[in-house]
């Protein structure tokens, strides 16, 4: 599978392999335009800055530079410094910045470069922004997104401080949205909901995905920040995921159905709140559930994600619920043992045949 | 100095109603009246009311855990405050903040945040967008002596300052961070100085004298609302009560709170306007009296008004 | 339930109630005294420091003070301002200093006021002091406990900022160890336990439990971190919980008894590493299980639980595994709708009567 | 100055080490030979081993994303590094930490801390345990100009100035926070300043200047080491490279550059040495050419070594 992870765009020899067409959610006829992962969240942004001009960005070295991974590159020249707005290295400054500003009738989306960098602002995210309205008995809302790039990419090596992924830490409180797109087309239109809704949004970005592509419609959308969202509709097992982790899904979903295989993909695109419906209706349909996920194993959203099939969906449970998740460790910076740290194609292609015995 | 007599009067009755306010808040906290903490303001009553009163009402001002008396400076209701306190569905925040966490926005209070240091970052963004909409209005977020010790403060001072953002950062020296003395918490004898590490005026006051602390905020909101960036506000007092309503004080010698009375700025500040012929003591002993029937029904209010409905314990989670 | 829950010690009328004598760890004729919670992590820090001079604590107010809940009360006078050292507010800081003291030799107890504020910690936490030993290659390890008070208890009125239940933020981090003492017996072996151990340990003590009362050994002892301890054995159900929700689960077990229900109580007074096998042999026993957990019901511990249930004892499920929670809401201040925050013996003898039927 | 010859062309050595060291790695990384990021420290050679030259074996640094050089001036051999940021089991961490995370315990140096800042209270803690334990080390965290924004900045500085710990604080100021030159990150032209607020010396020097560094840190250790507590030490450079290896730099004009590349450390140092007759230039070319060589072996040894086994992939996770 190694193949499969090194590049993004064209994966290599294996077939099936992971392209774009694993994954098309624009119905043929309607007018669209295909975009990276990366210029889809672009261009949520940039078309709500011109929407709304109480929109704005802040975060470290978004001007000129645009960002750690380029997504606010262009916008700089278009909307200029006050609005495209370079920060000190003061991660709590910036979601607190951000809180006081959404205050006072502005829509802040804020970057911290790294998820891992959270760690300095957990209290403002946390303590503050997700619990403002409901302290002031509803005298305010906090309208921000935090947008912040997590989880890794085998042989990226970026190692402990730079890979993790932590939508655990944000989805336990209440008070907070956590978004987590798989796809260009989902991250543009749950942006722009991300930014036009009234609550403190976690926008979580996969890094290895920027420079997946995919289509998008060229008119005006925005999806819902309450909904899982069905890939791939199965019969025979529901797999779920969130992230990166969908297109592995996506992919092992393809080498399944070469066996008669057939298996429902189900993104949890919003990780809170969860919708439980949809997971719970697709494990009652197929009976048999998979959960994967990026983070590391140990009280990671697998768990949510399985004690939601167990309380919607436990007298139709066929096979016991299966979770791949990633390694509960640091995350390595040699290639040999970053090697299955996260899972992969071939990790969920083996758990479903095991649920399907 | 521009500020009339009744102005003056009216600052006068500010203080004695804070005063008057945390003596029956923790009068109720000791009954157990009052769930929860109660941290008395009294002492600092001449930092607030001089602060708030060089203030607008859309001027906003951000709290900390010690802040009833921040907000009765700022304008806000005593009844709805005493409500607030004691849990009740008339309080300013639903009966869902208590003391720790009062914030009256419409009488420009957009919180008391009880994590130390944690009002800074969100005044310098409330400023921010201030600045960015072209709005005059200036944020002043309060901390403690303690509290410019914690990162928060460092990076929102940088922040403000490499903005040039309408912030008056007024921090209140009362000495102690809870048992701590803030001389065993930093290596400088002069809190002020830490404004040059942002290249912002730091101004030092006595937090006692209610005018030099007005007159002082006159001038830093001035410079703000001019463009001219922040201030540092630095209002040395001490804290007369507890820590918090109970709080043993094994840390410090009656003897010191002792001597740091005979500076209480509320007598102190009565005897200037009778002195000045600002007002007479028959009219301050009528404001003293009013301010004492003010409380007496802010209380009877509070006590009278039902907690929340616990149908709506779920409101206001999300917008 | 309230008055069982206003009072820690004497618990009101409803019989049963909730009194020392429902948890008893001490054999009768072992030489032993009685503590509270409080007392007994006092003794252990005291003992420890007695012993190992390499031992220190820091935090705020800890000194003369005695700390916010008075645990470290006495002990300054004992060993003085070097060893328990009042800090300024820094809590990131704190936790950073406790890492490098402990790189070098030292064995530092830290303590945040409130777990709420690690939100400022994080990054040291789970950034830093977790991830060291494996980044630097097993160079250095990172011996420190640190103290943080949490959760709540009906009408305390802590409310949104001073009351939460974070197990589940350090449990998700590879390297950190999270223990969560419900007794004074266990908080003394387990603080002797941390404090000996060579990794970063993460000491959670339940605010509402430090006047509970318990029997300790009058002979110096410790405590495996890596054990769920069976707080009551039973054949009917199984109930996992940890903290105050111990003492809920021991009642409900008390009147349920009465009822002819036989009940188990396993304790997770280490959150992690999670104990899974006393987990699912207690499952595979009784059939049924009861997840309870004082943090928020969303991506809590009790999913973790749930899923740790699902991979040992599936097949010997009798009914559905059930989980009781705390509320997805901040905490709110005034008591009407406090009340039902987080949940009581009465939610638990609920759940149980359920997967009974 | 307490220096003699032979310290003085090992400083040299040191700095051309970190410079081909750096080449190395730089050229590496653009063949895809390493995986992650590289930041070069070129330019600031005469800032770490002006530092490091004042420290013993026992001292402790840390350092940050960009500690090659940290590490290198310090002690640390440079097979081991480069076998380290090619993830080698031979590597100083075993390929766990990377480029970005090198510590060397056996050369004192405790970590290369990834995120800003966060090496600033590991420090204090390491100096806080020296001071107990009655030893006379010192700790030296490394940050950059945009690195003294950070909280954990200033809360390290306000924690070591109050309990007087034997630290040394070096901020290098290259300029530049990736792409945020330090002018449109604070509001002032002297970082040393900010030593005021924690009552201790802040010393600036021209971090170019190997043997001024040198000595700036000689005077900070003592005072350290003397129980006096930490020193601000300010050493201005230049970041002569991007922020990264390939990084764009499309924030600062190339005639800026081009202009800094003038103050080249290296150069200036050689001719100050062989002008004051210290080494002879062909001395000082057998260096350059030692030096050479053993990056070369460095990278060969690098290369032959194995990867860790994939068996090992859980071990240090837990002690
Ligand atoms: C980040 C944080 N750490 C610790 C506490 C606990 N605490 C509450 S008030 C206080 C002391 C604050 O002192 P100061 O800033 O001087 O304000 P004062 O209480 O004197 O008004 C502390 C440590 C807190 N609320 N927040
Ligand atoms: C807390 C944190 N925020 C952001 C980053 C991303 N980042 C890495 S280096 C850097 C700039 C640091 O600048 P400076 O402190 O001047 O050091 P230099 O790179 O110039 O050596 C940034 C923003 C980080 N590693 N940590
Ligand atoms: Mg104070
Ligand atoms: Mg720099």
């Amino acid at each position: 599978m190694t193949t499969i992870e090194k590049d993004a765009t064209s994966l290599g020899s294996t077939t099936p392999v992971m392209t774009p067409d694993l994954i098309n959610q624009v119905g043929s006829g309607v007018p669209s335009h295909e975009l990276s992962y990366q210029e889809a969240i672009r261009e949520a942004l940039r078309e709500e800055m011109v929407r709304d001009e109480s929109v704005f960005l802040l975060g470290e070295d978004i001007g000129v530079h645009g960002g750690a991974f380029g997504v606010t590159r262009t916008l700089f020249d278009q909307f200029g410094p006050e609005r495209v707005r370079n920060t000190p290295i003061s991660e709590n400054t910036i979601v607190g910045a951000a809180t006081g500003a959404a205050l006072v009738g502005m829509r802040p989306v804020a970057e911290i470069m790294f998820v891992d960098f959270s760690g300095l602002a957990m209290d403002q995210i946390a303590n503050q922004a997700a619990k403002l309205r409901f302290m002031t008995g509803g005298q305010c809302s906090v309208p921000w997104v935090l947008r912040m790039p997590q989880g890794g990419g085998a042989g990226k090596s970026t190692a402990a401080q730079h890979s993790q992924s932590l939508e655990v830490w944000y989805a336990h409180i209440p008070g907070l949205k956590v978004v987590f797109p798989s796809t260009p087309y989902d991250a543009k239109g749950l942006m722009k909901a991300a930014i036009r809704d009234d609550n403190p949004v976690i926008f979580l970005e996969q890094k290895f995905l920027y420079s997946f592509r995919g289509s998008v419609p060229d008119e005006d959308y925005v999806l819902p920040l309450s909904e899982c969202d069905v890939k791939r509709t199965g019969s025979d097992v529901t797999v779920v995921a969130s992230g990166y982790m969908v297109w592995h899904a996506m992919l092992a979903a393809e080498i399944l159905a070469g066996e008669g295989i057939d298996v429902e993909v189900v993104d949890v695109r919003t990780v809170s709140p969860l919708d439980e419906d949809t997971i719970g209706a697709s494990v009652r349909k197929t009976g048999r559930a998979v959960l994967v996920a990026e983070a590391c194993r140990s009280y990671g959203p697998t768990g949510e994600w399985g004690m939601v099939v167990m309380e919607h969906a436990f007298d139709y449970l066929q096979a016991p619920i299966v979770r791949v998740a990633g390694r509960d460790s640091p995350i390595p910076f040699a290639n040999s043992i970053e090697a299955g740290v996260w899972p992969d194609s071939q990790d969920i292609v083996k758990a479903v045949r095991g649920v399907m015995e | 100095m521009g500020i009339d007599n009744a102005a003056k009067v009216e600052m006068y009755r500010r203080m004695v109603l804070i005063r008057e306010f945390e003596i029956a808040a923790m009068d109720l906290f000791k009954r157990g009246e009052i769930k929860g903490a109660v941290h008395p303001y009294i002492g600092q009553e001449a930092s607030g009311v001089g602060v708030c009163t060089a203030l607008e009402v859309e001027d906003l001002i951000a709290g900390t855990h010690r802040s009833h008396g921040h907000n009765l400076a700022k304008g806000a209701r005593p009844d709805r405050m005493m409500a607030e306190i004691l849990g009740k569905e008339a309080g300013y925040c639903k009966g869902r903040g208590g003391s720790m966490h009062i914030a009256a926005f419409d009488t420009g209070s957009l919180g008391a945040l009880a994590v130390v240091g944690s009002g800074i970052p969100i005044a310098v963004g409330a400023a921010l967008a201030f600045q960015m909409k072209g709005q005059s209005h200036v944020t002043v977020p309060f901390t403690g002596d303690a509290g410019t010790n914690t990162g928060n403060w460092h990076e929102g001072l940088n922040m403000a300052s490499t903005w040039k953002l309408p912030v008056v950062f007024v921090l209140e020296d009362n000495k102690y961070g809870v048992s701590t003395n803030i001389r065993d918490a930093t290596n400088i004898e002069d809190l002020s100085i830490r404004a040059k590490s942002y290249g912002i005026p730091g101004v030092r006051v006595d937090g006692f004298d209610v005018l030099a602390v007005y007159e002082a905020t006159v001038e830093a909101v001035f410079r703000a609302r001019s463009g001219d960036g922040p201030t540092l506000l630095v209002t040395e007092s001490y804290r007369l009560e507890g820590h918090y309503a109970g709080e043993p004080e094994v840390y410090r010698e009656r003897s010191e709170v002792a001597e740091k009375w005979k500076h209480d700025p509320i007598p102190s500040f009565r005897r200037i306007l009778a002195d000045s012929g600002v007002a007479s003591s028959d009219q301050l002993d009528a404001v003293d009296a009013a301010v004492k029937a003010e409380i007496v029904s802010a209380v009877e209010f509070a006590k009278a008004s039902p907690e929340p409905d616990s149908s709506t314990r779920v409101d206001y989670i999300y917008a």
